[in-house]
């Protein structure tokens, strides 16, 4: 493919996403970047999602579906800040407590995947509600609540976030491109029963994959909880709703990565989304616009995605004049 | 000849693995019976509690049985009954007529069913996100019924019309019924073979003359009859509906259906019965939990314990050197 | 072979659940307490019948708010252990037909009554306990007038003891009050649940906005007093939005529970405008506005005491909290527990009552802190068991002069 | 010369079926081993065990006198033993160079990085060694063709430099170009001393490849041939356990076919697989189309079958012209497609579910109610005209052999009445026996006036059963046969290459 071409598929959609978004609350006379608050609103979303989308992708991306993502994070953030509150932590600290909780709750969720060998949905879902019940327990269904500890309230500032995401990034690419873990899971993904005849351990690499996303939601658990200060409770799978959020950018992910590199792709689509987020918030959309108008997105961007061969083919149809 | 005698072996095994399911009710239902005389438990009441809980989910469940046999999954039945609840219950007060209330359950169920599976086979979408999608529209439409109909925070339609209908027997009625047409489409009908072939293997299906994206319609069409049937049922078990009406449903029908023994991948292997077994095998469960006064949060612990062990049991282990997908 | 692991790993499924059924709390380990022993003495005068276990099932559309939470420590670690009665609590309720399998299962447990915290349907729970002859009262709610005109008379409906919205819109507009009368004239508002049209989120934001008319000498939608404002907002899809008072100003709103990124962010960018003095949330203030809060910003909430919003207040980040005490639904167990025990508490008519009872409001860390330490009290609670016993079998005046005096003082007084 | 492979009374068992009893085989240093046997005779099941893929339940092994217990293949190759796997053995998703060095990432880390360069150079090398260069190390193995992906496994292994080589079923599917590769590998690693285990379906070739030649059946040795006493009878003989009674294709040379035209493809063009193809088959005929594997005419029976579309071009059955399957089997056309368990049958779905499922409309009440009665009997007069080796109706076809998978394939189309069948491969690794009672039905829907439309691989098998032999090339037809004795492969080849 030649470079221009990488490029433009690479920056297409952000931009499209930016223009439009510009252009939409221009026209309702707001500016989107009008305080150094709407900066932030944006960088935490855009590391936020970032976060679920690349956790709940790794598995994904090998057949693997984890409802168990929200738990995780609900529940290392819950060890993470009940921690922290006891023995008087920093942000840093707790953070790095939250990324190792959830690390191992992610490992704990990839052992029962391969011991049971049942398929990972069923897994995850019974992962999840063990989670939830845990972390009720801990809590004693109080959830967490540190709204005055100015310290660790304190982390969410826009450097911060710079650095989460782009050391994650890092991460990520290091990680799954130039390791020979990374190169393993490719194989395994694209060609399973190949891969592990010629030798390669699946289960090892499954189970560093679930460790990873449980890390990454680790750090998502510690952004949502210092972000307003509480960890809200939830039962009956009240937990699994932040994945739903990492499916737009995670398919936005998935083109970009056709034309660079799909972790690149997984950041800027939740670059969009979280343009898209502070759309909302500029605009103070209702809740339920804001369900409709990102449902719509979502299938919108789908049907694009599987029908462009078509539509290409439409198009060619109309340059030929036929 | 040995081999004859081995294959017969390895047959009846899986039959027996086939009934953990059922087994698993055996003996949730052994459980439940143990405490309740050791907790001297109104036991008559309990039975007809047990069908009051567990009947919407069945037909809820059994309905979405079809679509599971295609390999596909849909999370938006509980919200797809929520609305349909909703435009049922606005139709009856319009109306005053049950009849009419039942026609719209189902026919808001069916059309929203329609929609995101011809959505997804026209555009062909993965069925799951349409779904997922449909999840969030359903969701927010809710709430602007509830607005448009200026009522409050609810809905509702007069207890006095449905207390008539709101007995075990109706309800068995339409649980039987419905399992009835159910069992029959899957079993003793093209269709249902169909179904069940394409699930198993989608290209050999096609090259057999199978048309996929209909049949995947046809699936939903029917699981739509389902969840509007629950619908149904919801307003006349409780004919106050809030935007919360059946926020539980969409993941007791996914548990339920596993639960019963049902592999996620569908196929030849799909069992119509396991969303009845499944369903109710979850209402004793939370009867015990509750009779046992557990805590919430270790309740729900158990429960994923348990759960993951029956279906650990149930799924018959043809498992190569390579993890499921 | 591996089918026999397999038939062992269900034997396993048994024992667990079977040791659980051990390890569940047996009705029968309350019976004989010290006070039981002491009151069955002169039982049939004062106090309650300590002599057989009583099961009550409460109902609870929410088990992680600390209201809830504090209200089921009251139950469960107080009262549980002065009287011979087993509470036995629902799981979350999120719909009406949650709340009819609740009661069911309740019966089923032979439960005799139902105290009720849920209030999807109130008239179906009333209707289905009254069909099954089990007692059934409301705590910390009320039912409309035409409700209690429906039910008053209904022999198993013991009765309501609670806000009711008059309560919960003065309860809004005091807090307003109280910060317009400092001066302040720029604030921001949680909404919380008014989205999703729920009465009592919304009578309390009606109350702010009247207060901020009257203060503003303006309007909001139009309306400036009670009744029109209520209508105001139902009119407006229950979807406020921010506007000018008068010379006071609603600089910035938030609704609903959404906890996505729009949603904090929406919260923050109300927080962080600049011209906002006061930030006022209809119920979960602190979740919403505590973690955003600048220096100097005022922040006023209707939630509950716990060790969280004292903290809080202690911190000067909570500066006006009304809050249900827990204690607060000792009365109506007492009014359950005497009607089971067969000496329903009826007015002068000899139907159910219907008494309104409100909130203990702080306003300073010192006030919150007193309130607290009695509130989370597991052996010197507000409403002790001598102080209930007193309500066993009691005439309806007293019954109503006790409970109407809810006010952190008043109940001091009662105490003595 | 020096034993470098010995395998001493291996078995092996899979659930039900015995895979190997008790083998035990030797192979020398500088000498070409072939094994041979029927589908499910364990031949592939001991190699592969050899050659580190699976575990045996009992035995030993030895490679060059020592004990050999390989953990993984490439373990096993790393230690010098190779084997190139029958299916398809490289991963699409990545490239030709990791697909090469699978498993062995690690030889190119530097510290926690791997060398992605160094790792497409050496890749390079290894193919240019086998004479592959034409394939670049960078691009991604899904984006080559069957053949070459073969030529990636062939160089993933030679680039081990193994002292032993495995060949399994390889060739079948290889161009003339592909085999002479292999045949030059081999006959280089011969010189070398070192030993080459050959596993073929074709006797001629292995016959001509092979210095020993070890006959297995139902996982146990029957019988192994020297050079000196090849005789391609006896060898048939021991592969089956009996006389094969009559002969092997159709023995007739009559020109009897029919003339009326069943069905008629008139300039189809498809992408590179169909190139302006226009063909006509006639009642009670069996035509057979020959070609590389990847000369299109596989695409030919798909389009036939509407299963794909052709981008411009017509074809008519009956003279209806036909949009889709199921309009396709309204007109009484059938397909058993070359790829058996992923697009002829469902393997987990039942023997009754899988013959049933395409006959549904024959027997089903109003086309809509299944009778249990009715179609245990539609299904077992199918079971039992094609003698379909079972336990009952309802046994998983997963759990048959190639060859009774094959029958059900058969069933499918048999048990609708299908008049015009078209046949991708029908006999690719299915055992003689059941190949020969394949032929024996076909020339039987033949003289009932059907007919055949035979895709084909095999030449033999082409020039032993068609009437008329239609030879394709890069899309369309280079040449057309017409059935007769002096008929030979060479003529054949020529028009495709």
């Amino acid at each position: 493919m030649k470079i221009g071409k990488r490029i433009i598929g690479t920056l297409a959609l952000p931009l499209l996403t930016l223009l439009a978004v510009w252009l939409i609350s221009g026209a309702r006379g707001v500016a989107l970047f009008e305080t150094q608050l709407n900066l932030l609103t944006f960088i935490r979303a855009a590391a936020n999602v970032m976060l679920v989308t690349f956790a709940l992708a790794i598995n994904l991306n090998s057949g693997r579906f984890d409802f168990s993502v929200g738990s995780v994070a609900l529940l290392s953030s819950v060890i993470s800040s009940k921690l922290a509150l006891a023995l008087g932590w920093g942000p840093l600290a707790m953070l790095l407590v939250s990324i190792c909780a959830g690390a191992l709750l992610g490992l704990i969720s990839g052992a029962v995947y391969v011991t049971v060998k049942l398929p990972p949905i069923i897994v995850s879902l019974a992962v999840a509600l063990f989670f939830e019940g845990l972390a009720f327990t801990i809590t004693g269904g109080h959830g967490v609540s540190f709204a005055n500890k100015a310290s660790l309230l304190g982390f969410s500032t826009i450097p911060n976030f710079l650095i989460i995401i782009v050391l994650t990034l890092l991460f990520m690419i290091i990680i799954f491109d130039h390791t020979r873990f990374g190169y393993e899971y490719k194989a395994l993904l694209s060609g399973q029963k190949v891969a592990v005849n010629t030798g390669i351990r699946e289960i090892p690499n499954a189970l560093l994959c679930y460790t990873i996303a449980g890390a990454l939601m680790g750090a998502q658990g510690f952004i949502s909880a210092t972000t307003n200060g509480t960890i809200q409770m939830s039962l009956n799978f009240g937990s699994i709703s932040p994945m739903f959020m990492a499916f737009l950018p995670m398919f936005i992910g998935g083109f970009i990565g056709r034309f660079s590199n799909d972790k690149l792709g997984y950041f800027l689509g939740a670059v969009c989304s979280a343009l898209i987020s502070l759309l909302y918030v500029r605009l103070n959309v209702s809740s339920s616009v804001q369900q409709i108008t990102s449902a719509l997105l979502l299938v919108g961007f789908l049907i694009y995605l599987n029908n462009e061969g078509k539509l290409k083919a439409l198009f060619v149809r109309k340059e030929r004049g036929v | 000849m040995e081999n004859e005698k081995i294959i017969r072996k390895e047959q009846t095994r899986e039959r027996l693995l086939r009934l953990a399911p059922v087994m698993g009710l055996i003996l949730l239902f052994a459980v439940f019976m143990a405490i309740a005389v050791i907790r001297d438990i109104n036991i008559p009441y309990s039975f007809k509690n047990i069908i009051n809980q567990s009947v919407i989910v069945v037909v809820g469940a059994t309905g979405a049985v079809f679509i599971y046999t295609l390999g596909s999954f849909d999370i938006s039945l509980g919200a797809s009954l929520c609305v349909s609840a909703l435009l049922g219950a606005m139709a009856y007060n319009r109306s005053g007529s049950l009849l009419v209330m039942l026609l719209t359950c189902v026919g808001v169920a069916v059309l929203i069913s329609l929609i995101s599976s011809v959505l997804a086979s026209v555009f062909n979408l993965p069925v799951f996100v349409t779904t997922i999608a449909m999840l969030s529209l359903l969701n927010a439409l809710a709430l602007v019924l509830i607005g448009a109909n200026g009522t409050g925070d609810v809905i509702q339609v007069p207890a006095a019309a449905v207390r008539g209908i709101n007995n075990v027997w109706v309800k068995l009625a339409v649980m039987l019924i419905y399992l009835g047409f159910c069992v029959f489409m899957f079993n003793y009908t093209k269709l249902g073979r169909h179904e069940k072939f394409q699930g198993g293997n989608p290209v050999c299906a096609k090259l057999t003359g199978l048309n996929g994206k209909r049949l995947a319609i046809a699936a939903f069409a029917i699981a739509g009859i389902g969840v509007g049937l629950g619908a149904f049922l919801t307003i006349t078990y409780a004919p106050t509906l809030s935007r919360n009406t059946a926020s539980s449903v969409g993941m007791d029908i996914i548990i339920s259906i596993v639960f019963g023994g049902m592999p996620v991948s569908g196929g030849a292997r799909s069992r119509i019965w396991s969303a009845a077994i499944g369903a109710v095998s979850m209402t004793l469960l939370n009867q015990i939990m509750l009779t046992l006064s557990l805590d919430s949060g270790i309740g729900q612990m158990v429960k994923a314990l348990i759960f993951i062990l029956v279906v650990f049991i149930s799924m018959s282990n043809n498992k190569g050197n390579i993890l499921p997908r | 072979m591996k089918t026999v692991k397999k038939f062992l790993a269900v034997l396993l499924a048994a024992v667990t659940v079977f040791s659980l059924s051990a390890c569940g709390s047996d009705p029968n380990q309350t019976t004989g307490t010290a006070p039981a022993a002491s009151a069955s003495s002169e039982a049939e005068k004062s106090g309650p019948d300590d002599s057989k276990n009583v099961k009550i099932g409460v109902l609870v559309s929410d088990v992680t708010s600390a209201e809830a939470l504090a209200f089921r420590a009251y139950y469960e670690e107080y009262i549980q252990k002065q009287y011979n009665v087993t509470f036995m609590y629902s799981d979350e309720l999120a719909d009406a037909a949650a709340e009819a399998s609740a009661i069911d299962n309740f019966i089923a447990n032979n439960c005799k009554a139902i105290i009720s915290f849920a209030s999807a349907d109130r008239p179906a729970q009333i209707e289905q306990c009254e069909a099954n002859g089990v007692y059934y009262a409301v705590a910390t709610g009320t039912l409309t007038d035409e409700q209690y005109e429906k039910f008053k008379s209904y022999k198993y409906y013991v009765g309501a003891i609670g806000p009711d919205l008059m309560t919960e819109y003065m309860a809004g507009y005091n807090m307003a009050k109280s910060f317009l009368d400092q001066g302040y004239k720029y604030f921001g508002m949680f909404g919380g649940a008014t989205p999703y049209y729920t009465e009592m989120h919304i009578y309390r934001a009606a109350g702010m906005l009247v207060a901020m008319c009257e203060a503003g000498k303006g309007t909001y939608l139009g309306a400036s007093d009670f009744g029109g404002m209520i209508g105001a907002i139902y009119g407006a899809g229950c979807q406020l939005a921010p506007a000018v008072i008068g010379d006071v100003e609603l600089v910035g709103y938030v609704g609903g529970y959404d906890f996505d990124d729009a949603w904090f962010g929406k919260l923050a960018a109300v927080a962080n405008d600049p011209k906002v003095e006061v930030l006022l949330a209809v119920g979960s203030g602190q979740t919403a506005f505590a973690g955003f809060k600048r220096e100097g910003q005022k922040l006023g909430d209707i939630d509950c005491y716990t060790k969280d919003s004292v903290a809080l207040m202690e911190s000067g980040t909570l500066n006006y909290l009304a809050g249900k005490f827990s204690a607060s639904i000792g009365p109506i167990f007492m009014a359950t527990l005497s009607a089971v025990q067969g000496h329903p508490i009826r007015n002068a008519e000899g139907n159910a009552f219907a008494i309104g009872q409100g909130y203990w409001v702080a306003d300073n860390a010192e006030t919150a802190k007193e309130y607290f330490a009695v509130d989370s009290s597991k052996t010197e609670p507000a409403y002790t068991r001598a102080m209930l016993d007193t309500l066993y079998g009691a005439s309806y005046q007293d019954f109503e002069n006790f409970v109407k005096a809810y006010s952190f003082d008043e109940i001091k007084n009662l105490a003595k | 010369m020096i034993q470098t492979v010995e395998i001493r009374n291996m078995s092996k068992r899979f659930g039900p079926t015995i895979a190997l009893a008790d083998v035990s085989i030797t192979a020398l240093g500088g000498e070409v081993l072939g094994l041979i046997g029927e589908n499910g005779s364990g031949k592939s099941t001991v190699t592969s065990i050899y050659a580190g893929m699976q575990h045996a339940d009992s035995g030993e092994m030895f490679f060059m006198g020592k004990p050999w217990s390989p953990t993984s293949m490439t373990d096993a190759l790393r230690r010098g033993v190779g084997m190139i796997v029958q299916e398809n053995g490289t991963v699409p998703g990545i490239t030709v160079a990791e697909n090469i060095f699978l498993g062995e990432t690690q030889e190119f880390t530097r510290g926690l990085f791997v060398d992605r360069k160094k790792m497409t150079a050496q890749a390079q090398k290894a193919l240019d060694d086998i004479g592959a260069g034409h394939i670049s190390a960078s691009v991604p193995a899904g984006m080559l063709d069957f053949q070459d992906r073969k030529l990636v496994e062939i160089a993933k292994v030679m680039a081990k430099a193994p002292s032993v080589l495995v060949v399994d079923e390889t060739t079948t599917a290889l161009s003339q170009k592909g085999r002479d590769i292999i045949y030059e590998i081999m006959a280089r690693m011969k010189a070398e001393g070192k030993t080459v285990i050959f596993i073929s379906h074709d006797l001629d070739e292995i016959m001509e490849q092979c210095d020993r030649l070890t006959v297995l059946r139902d996982g146990k040795i029957i019988r192994t041939f020297s050079a000196e006493e090849y005789d391609p009878d006896a060898i048939r003989t021991s592969m089956i356990g009996r006389e094969i009674q009559g002969s092997y294709y159709r023995s007739d040379y009559e020109k009897d076919a029919g003339t009326e035209t069943v069905l008629k493809a008139d300039d189809l063009c498809l992408s590179d697989q169909l190139v302006h193809l226009s063909m006509e088959l006639h009642a009670g005929e069996i035509l057979g189309i020959g070609g590389l594997s990847h000369c299109g005419m596989h695409t030919l029976g798909k389009v036939l079958f509407g299963a794909e579309h052709a981008e411009s071009g017509s074809f008519t059955v009956h003279g209806k012209t036909i949009r889709n399957e199921a309009e396709a089997m309204k007109e009484g056309l059938g397909y058993v497609a070359k790829d058996r368990d992923s697009e002829s049958l469902c393997t987990e779905a039942s023997i009754r579910d899988n013959i049933s499922v395409a006959g549904l409309d024959k027997f089903a009440v109003k086309d809509v109610l299944i009778l249990p009665g009715r179609e245990k009997k539609y299904v077992g007069e199918q079971v039992a005209a094609l003698q379909i080796k079972c336990s009952s109706a309802d046994q998983y076809v997963s759990a048959l052999s190639g060859g009774n998978k094959q029958k059900v394939a058969f069933g499918k189309w048999t048990g609708r009445g299908s008049d015009i069948l078209i046949l991708d491969c029908p006999t690719r690794g299915v055992d003689i026996g059941v190949k020969q009672a394949m032929y024996r039905l076909m020339y039987r829907m033949r003289q009932e006036g059907k007919s055949i439309l035979l895709i084909s691989e095999e030449l033999a098998e082409l020039i032993g059963m068609s009437d008329r032999l239609l030879v394709m090339k890069d899309g369309s037809i280079s040449k057309e046969f017409l059935r007769s004795p002096e008929l030979s492969e060479a003529d054949v080849i020529r028009c495709m290459i």
